[in-house]
């Protein structure tokens, strides 16, 4: 039940219909940080749609999506695989204790020529 | 004042194309795909054979609701009757607003020889409406009704 | 006053199970006019029918009401049970108490009070009917076939066979189609040209058969039996029947680099050329975007070394009316424009091609005569990639594909990739598939054929991105059964690229007023029950115009559809539907509203001289409508302001009456 | 032809030169970007997730400044062209977001995607026109072949940013066309940089900046050209010893119309 | 204006141009005008008239005279031009028998309104620049604005312009005029449901089925009315009952809707001052709002809105949503 709640969840904020997926693969081929990552664009698709959501939370993989839309741009049946990974990414960074990226982390990842981009951006995406 | 009566049923006639709306009210019975009895069917071959005279006969004679299906626009087994219709339910519709009918006593709905489904969920809908808008009172003649 | 007889069925239970038919029955007896009413169990059945006849001529019944299952169901059993006794069959009608009343009402008070009302506006209608006699067309004993590919080439020798004149009009210069640029054939790999040339020639010879190449529809007009087209023959700049074929001016030609069409650009022609060798008719034709002569004047060599003077540089457009009796839609297909699927790098390498292009690299009389060569170095590929489903079976709203499957790549791919291993085992061949689709007789032995005889790395994924890089194609695919990225150095990428209708499909639709799909493919009449015909009366379908298919599959239809044209010419009139629009001269005003909203150009007017009351005559304008040609829509009666036009069997009384009744 | 200048964060600071160029070349060409006051942080990435509201706000913010001033507001980066675009396509057409941003904010008139959200080389191809700069070029690029770098946020979702063909764009191939350089075209140029992975797995970055590199001088480019100071912080760092220069599109329209 | 009309028409009568003359006859009084043919120049001294008063439209006349031998000239007046044209449309008039004389119209006044103002017994009325002088048998004059005693088709005229014609008696053509005359029909739609019911009641509770509207309307040329021809099913000579003229008018305004020109001529007729011109205008708005400007009888017209269609025309549910039409 709880994993259904979760399931729910994370197809409202994704905001797309894993249903209408062919299970063709095409993202997971188009996927240009594919070997860097356990779980692929074409899993997290699948596992959200059968409610297999906690090996997604548990996996490194969250965080290897560079959200660089070709799985989306590239998916025949317009089923946007990204928004599954970013759904799951929220669903576990928004709970507590979860941030993967602390302030106190940065001074040593600064760089002379860093982006204040980087930064903002990496925030975005790892820390709630 | 008359006296709502209380054993009131609307009374709906659906004005259906044969080639698509028809065979998709076929279609909702051979699905066995419930609707209310209220509406009854009248076959025409073309949405664009619906003359706004039979609508406003069917007011006058009572009925509290008239509704027109046809096939989908770009469907149509004569090839434009339905865009003809369509221009001409909507100048209808809106000349009966004009004439402070209320919104929704008529409607027009494409409904294709495939979709039963549709079919009855539009005429559950449609009686839906019609029930939450009350008997027809505006358009009916009095004379024809009590008789 | 109509002596009317009502008769109730019960459907078996279908409708005695929910509706009280003794009721209505006997309710509807009392209606006025009504001098007979009974139910019976099966009023369909033969003994059902004979108590229809028999009750017809006991009680001298006038008009028919069957309360039954739906008119599109057996109004016509019963109609032709009414003429078999006398009574003319548009005297009957049916009130539709099955699918209406009893399969979608439960409680049997409320299905038997809308039984009876259902009856009651029948029997209101029948009151106004009136006999009618459908009227009688002639047949012109020709056919029109549109398309020269092996649909249209089959449809024509078949009609042709039974002793009938078609016209094949193709639009370019040779008949033939895409079948002839084919290598070989699924799933018996004989070559498309062995079996496809025989039947261009038989065509060509048969007596009945009459080929306009090189030429286009430009109008039809006219209905079932009597179409009138006309038919464009664009200007070759050759005399069609002075040129022999013997092919020098296309040697001689000077303007060399005309991207040849026939091999997909894949080589170049001469700008005066014969598409291919076994062309019908094999004559030459000047292309005027490049020849020389026509675009500055000066060169004439075609002219000077032909032997028949067959050249003729003024030579002009030219139309031709022809009058058929049916037309069959041959327009065949196309492959998709992959410029919107650009991740498989087709803009960008001469390497990655698509499928058809790859039928060319593997022909005998193609550019590369038959040697497998890559289009940029012509050296030998050694790692091929075929990508499945390129713009097949996307999502609706998509603006790249087509929403449904194109059904014949899956097997000319395992044919490609089958072919190639055959031809050259060194060869590493990988098929990318999202799922192998081979239903056919011998469809699935072939494929399997491919994976296990010839060893065709079947991977159920799909490629993601091409990226040429030193001359090579770095492929990268998911193969999702090992949950893994591949990364393929490939030396050819071949898409199967979704197939579409044939760009004149549209245009041509209109001018038949033949329906087609979002798709552009033509619709059938009924997609189960009459899959040849349009729903246009007169007009036949045949091969690719109406949905995806094989040669086998095309080749049938093409059969099917030539059967049925011949059951159309084979009689000698046509006999129509009754149910037509007509005008009372009377009352009408002339005005030309209704010709204008009529669809099938069924309203023409004419002058006629009226007596007027005061005994004076006066010249009036009105409307005739072409009985033959109306197709009883009804768009002309509402339009008509003073009423004069309306349509047998559903007159603006009769529908009123309908009304009325059910709004007792 | 004035538009409102969003630059954001990035080119305030470690892309002046992105900032620098785009407003003098802008000048030169007739276009006055006047920069929004008080503008706001992008945020970096657009907020994917539906539910996403508060992240979605800055922009907002921009936005709505840009409507009460009456103007289409212009970005050169890429990332905050892409936020911003797809933050205003979300107000405009989902009902959803467009409630509760509102209802938040609580503007003097409610927010429904009227800003017209550009970016640069867009004002370039579509409002000065390529043409026209070609003929103001002083010191044509002639010679030097250039690789058109987009990266994702320029492109994808296509449907939403509406730039150019995802797969096949053309728009910064004829912007070097127009400026006398040799477009080089390469399969990755619209493949990912590594983006903001480079924050703590190097390995992302490198191998992805690398792929692109790799294959832009296989194809014979001796320059690579970008609009987002990510990429060229990822692009940059592979570069070294490459003999590959990356520069941002506005330096080169800079140096050809002679006001570098 | 007057006189000139008819010198113009004995010269055409006398080079036998024309056989007779269409124009407006004296009455009983100096307001009760009516159509009139006229064979012979005694004639049109005798009674053609021109003048403030000379509203009816006359083109509707010509279809029955086109019918006849001989050629007749034709006064007319810009709206009646409109309708002509639209008649020539329909082909119901003959062109080549008739000789069109395009006379200027700077409005017409409407008698029940100078009377509201308490003039009685007038013997003349001029023109002047913005005003009518009237005398009265009582020796008074009067001078009235003429806008507040136009009637309603003049107020609301929407075009000077004589789009059909041989000559012009002035020798220029006007052109259109910017007018307002869909407010009230916005005004109407601005009402709630149940106001606007209540207006049309009243306002068509009052119909007596004289059949003025019907009679002198040019759209309305039907060999025989639908309401008069036992065989359409609707047969109705006299209204029983509200919802019978409901349907007459609903169907009438529907049967001239693409063809109305909005003369104005249903509504200065009628004998209970019915604003049918507000049914008729609705369609027209409509039309205007959902298929594209259109203007019957402005030129040669094949097909009018009600006859044509576009594949992308919004749907009848529009009028259930679209904004403006009452809450």
């Amino acid at each position: 039940m709880e994993n259904n709640n979760l399931r729910e969840q994370i197809l409202f904020t994704a905001n797309a219909d894993p249903k209408k997926c062919m299970k063709c693969g095409k993202c997971s081929g188009a996927c240009p940080n594919y070997d860097e990552m356990e779980y692929h664009p074409h899993q997290f698709v699948s596992m959200v749609q059968n409610g297999d959501i906690e090996p997604l939370l548990k996996s490194e993989s969250l965080y290897l999506c560079l959200t660089c839309m070709v799985c989306v741009e590239r998916c025949p049946r317009n089923v946007q695989p990204a928004r599954f990974i970013e759904a799951v990414r929220l669903a576990k960074i928004r709970q507590q204790g979860e941030n993967r990226l602390t302030p106190q982390q940065i001074p040593a990842k600064i760089e002379e020529d860093t982006p204040q981009q980087l930064l903002v951006s990496a925030f975005r995406k790892y820390t709630k | 004042m008359q006296v709502k009566n209380e054993n009131w049923k609307p009374l709906i006639v659906a004005f259906c194309c044969n080639w698509c709306s028809y065979a998709g009210a076929d279609l909702a019975g051979t699905n066995r795909l419930n609707y209310p009895a209220d509406v009854k069917i009248i076959r025409v071959p073309c949405s664009c054979r619906v003359n706004p005279m039979f609508i406003l006969r069917a007011f006058q004679r009572g009925a509290d609701g008239v509704i027109v299906c046809g096939c989908h626009p770009g469907d149509c087994h004569y090839t434009s009757g339905n865009y003809y219709a369509r221009r001409r339910m909507t100048l209808l519709f809106s000349m009966l607003d004009y004439l402070g009918i209320e919104k929704g006593r008529t409607r027009v709905e494409w409904v294709s020889a495939a979709e039963g489904q549709k079919f009855a969920e539009t005429m559950n809908s449609f009686v839906e409406t019609i029930t939450s808008l009350g008997e027809n009172k505006r358009l009916e003649d009095l004379r024809c009704k009590t008789e | 006053m109509q002596r009317i007889g009502v008769f109730v069925c019960w459907c078996g239970s279908n409708i005695a199970g929910t509706v009280d038919v003794k009721k209505v029955a006997e309710t509807l007896g009392h209606e006025p006019g009504v001098v007979f009413s009974t139910d019976y169990q099966y009023m369909c059945s033969q003994s059902g029918q004979d108590l229809v006849k028999d009750s017809i001529r006991t009680y001298n019944l006038t008009g028919v009401v069957i309360c039954s299952c739906s008119p599109r169901m057996h109004e016509n059993t019963f109609r032709k049970a009414a003429a078999s006794v006398g009574l003319n069959p548009y005297m009957v009608e049916i009130a539709n108490i099955r699918e209406q009343v009893s399969w979608i009402h439960k409680d049997m008070e409320t299905a038997t009070e809308k039984a009876i009302i259902l009856g009651r506006a029948a029997i209101a209608k029948v009151h106004l009917n009136a006999p009618l006699i459908a009227g009688e067309t002639p047949v012109t004993k020709r056919a029109l076939v549109i398309g020269g590919g092996i649909a249209g080439i089959q449809t024509a020798l078949d009609i042709a066979e039974a002793g009938f004149e078609v016209d094949i009009v193709e639009k370019s210069p040779t008949i033939g189609g895409k079948m002839a640029q084919i290598d070989k054939t699924f799933p018996t790999l004989d070559c498309a040209a062995c079996i496809l040339t025989p039947k261009m020639v038989e065509a060509s010879q048969q007596e009945n058969i009459n080929i306009y190449a090189f030429s286009e529809v430009d109008e039809v007009k006219g209905f079932v039996g009597n179409f009138t087209v006309k038919i464009r023959r664009k200007a070759r700049y050759v005399k069609e029947e002075l040129c022999t074929g013997c092919g020098l001016c296309t040697e001689k030609c000077p303007q060399k680099k005309v991207p040849d069409e026939f091999n997909l650009g894949l080589s170049n022609r001469r700008a005066i050329y014969i598409p291919f060798a076994q062309a019908v008719p094999k004559v030459a034709t000047i292309d005027p975007n490049y020849c020389t002569m026509l675009k500055t004047g000066k060169c004439g060599v075609c002219s000077k070394v032909c032997g028949v003077k067959a050249i003729d540089y003024t030579q002009k457009d030219e139309i031709v009316e022809r009058k058929y009796g049916a037309i069959v839609v041959a327009t065949g297909f196309e492959p998709i424009k992959v410029d919107k699927f650009e991740e498989f790098a087709y803009a960008q390498s001469p390497d990655v091609v698509t499928s058809l292009e790859y039928e060319r690299l593997m022909n005998a009389a193609g550019p590369t005569g038959g040697t497998l060569l890559r289009p940029s170095d012509k050296t030998h590929p050694h790692t091929i990639v075929f990508v499945q489903c390129v713009g097949s079976r996307c999502d609706e709203k998509s603006e790249k594909g087509k929403p449904y499957c194109s059904k014949v790549c899956c097997m000319y791919t395992a044919k490609h990739a089958m072919l190639t291993r055959e031809k050259y085992p060194d060869t590493e061949v990988y098929v990318f598939y999202i799922d192998v689709r081979t239903p056919g007789k011998n469809f699935d032995e072939f494929y399997r054929r491919a994976v296990e005889h010839y060893g065709v790395h079947y991977v159920k994924g799909m490629v993601g991105k091409v990226t040429p890089e030193n001359g090579k194609l770095k492929v990268q695919a998911s193969d999702l059964l090992d949950n893994r990225q591949l990364h393929i150095d490939a030396d050819m990428v071949v898409l199967a690229a979704a197939i579409e209708p044939d760009k004149s499909a549209r245009p041509l639709a209109t001018m038949l007023t033949a329906s087609m799909d979002t798709n552009d493919f033509f619709t059938e009449a009924h997609p189960k029950l009459r899959p040849v015909e349009s729903p246009t009366a007169g007009v036949f379908l045949s091969g690719m115009c109406q949905g995806p298919k094989d040669i086998p599959e095309t080749v049938s239809q093409a059969s099917a559809c030539a059967a049925k044209v011949i059951g159309l010419l084979v009689k000698d009139k046509l006999v129509g539907n009754p149910c037509v629009a007509h005008s009372d001269e009377m009352m009408c005003n002339g005005c030309s509203q209704c010709q204008n909203v009529c669809p099938y150009g069924a309203i023409t007017y004419t002058e006629k001289e009226f007596r007027m009351p005061d005994r004076t005559t006066a010249v009036r304008r009105v409307a005739q409508v072409n009985p033959a040609v109306c197709q009883g829509c009804g768009a002309c009666t509402v339009t008509c302001p003073s009423g004069a036009m309306d349509l047998f069997g559903f007159s603006n009384n009769q529908i009123m009456a309908e009304v009325d009744a059910i709004c007792k | 032809m004035e538009f409102l200048y969003y630059p954001g964060c990035t080119l305030k600071n470690k892309a002046k030169d992105l900032d620098l160029y785009a407003r003098r070349t802008a000048e030169a060409l007739g276009v006055t970007l006047t920069e929004l006051p008080e503008w706001q942080c992008c945020g970096g990435v657009y907020p994917l997730g539906r539910d996403e509201i508060a992240t979605k706000l800055s922009s907002v913010r921009n936005l709505i400044a840009a409507r009460d001033a009456g103007r289409d507001l212009v970005t050169v980066c890429a990332a905050c062209h892409n936020v911003v675009k797809q933050v205003n396509h979300d107000m405009a057409t989902d009902d959803y977001i467009r409630t509760r941003v509102n209802n938040y904010l609580q503007p003097e008139t409610p927010y429904e995607g009227e800003t017209q959200v550009l970016h640069l080389l867009e004002v370039l191809r579509d409002k000065v026109g390529f043409d026209a700069i070609r003929e103001k070029v002083v010191k044509p690029l002639t010679g030097r072949k250039i690789g058109a770098y987009y990266g994702c946020l320029l492109l994808r979702p296509s449907k939403v940013l509406a730039f150019d063909d995802p797969e096949n764009p053309t728009i910064i191939e004829d912007f070097l066309r127009a400026l006398g350089a040799e477009p080089v075209i390469y399969a990755q140029r619209n493949e990912c940089c590594g983006a903001y992975a480079a924050i703590e797995n190097e390995n992302v970055p490198k191998k992805r900046a690398g792929a692109v590199l790799s294959n832009a001088k296989a194809n014979g480019a001796e320059e690579l050209v970008t609009a987002c100071p990510l990429c060229m912080y990822n692009l940059k760092k592979q570069a070294d010893g490459t003999g590959v220069k990356v520069t941002y599109f506005t330096e080169l329209l800079a140096e050809a119309l002679d006001i570098r | 204006m007057q006189d000139r009309m008819i010198a113009r028409a004995k010269e055409l009568l006398a080079d036998g141009t024309v056989d007779r003359v269409m124009g407006w006859k004296k009455g009983e009084f100096l307001y009760d005008a009516t159509p009139a043919v006229f064979y012979s120049a005694e004639e049109l001294d005798a009674g053609f008239v021109m003048n403030a008063f000379t509203a009816a439209n006359v083109s509707k006349y010509l279809i029955k005279e086109t019918k006849k031998e001989g050629k007749i000239l034709a006064f007319l007046k810009p709206c009646d031009s409109f309708s002509f044209r639209q008649l020539m449309n329909e082909h119901r008039v003959d062109r080549d028998k008739v000789y069109i004389v395009g006379i200027p119209s700077w409005g017409k006044a409407d008698m029940e309104k100078i009377r509201q103002k308490g003039i009685t017994g007038i013997t003349s009325i001029e023109e002047r620049e913005g005003d009518f002088v009237v005398n009265t048998i009582l020796r008074e004059t009067h001078v009235i604005k003429k806008y507040d005693v136009y009637l309603e088709k003049c107020k609301n005229c929407k075009s000077k312009e004589i789009v059909v014609y041989d000559e012009l008696l002035d020798g220029e053509n006007g052109a259109a005029v910017t007018n307002s005359r869909f407010d009230e029909v916005a005004k109407l739609e601005a009402m709630t449901p149940d106001e606007r019911f209540a207006f049309w009641q009243n306002e068509l509770s009052r119909c007596i089925r004289c059949n003025a509207c019907r009679n002198v309307c040019p759209a309305c040329t039907c060999e025989k009315c639908v309401f008069d021809n036992p065989k359409s099913g609707l047969e109705n000579k006299a209204a029983a009952t509200s919802f019978e003229e409901n349907m007459f008018h609903i169907i009438r305004a529907f049967h001239v809707a693409g063809r109305c020109t909005d003369c104005g001529e249903c509504s200065r007729v009628c004998p209970q001052h019915i604003p049918l011109h507000l049914l008729n205008r609705k369609f027209i708005k409509d039309m205007n709002e959902l298929y594209g400007d259109f203007q019957a009888g402005e030129a040669e017209q094949q097909r009018h809105p009600v006859t044509s269609y576009r594949t992308d025309d919004a749907e009848p549910g529009v009028i259930y949503t679209r904004g403006g039409t009452g809450k």
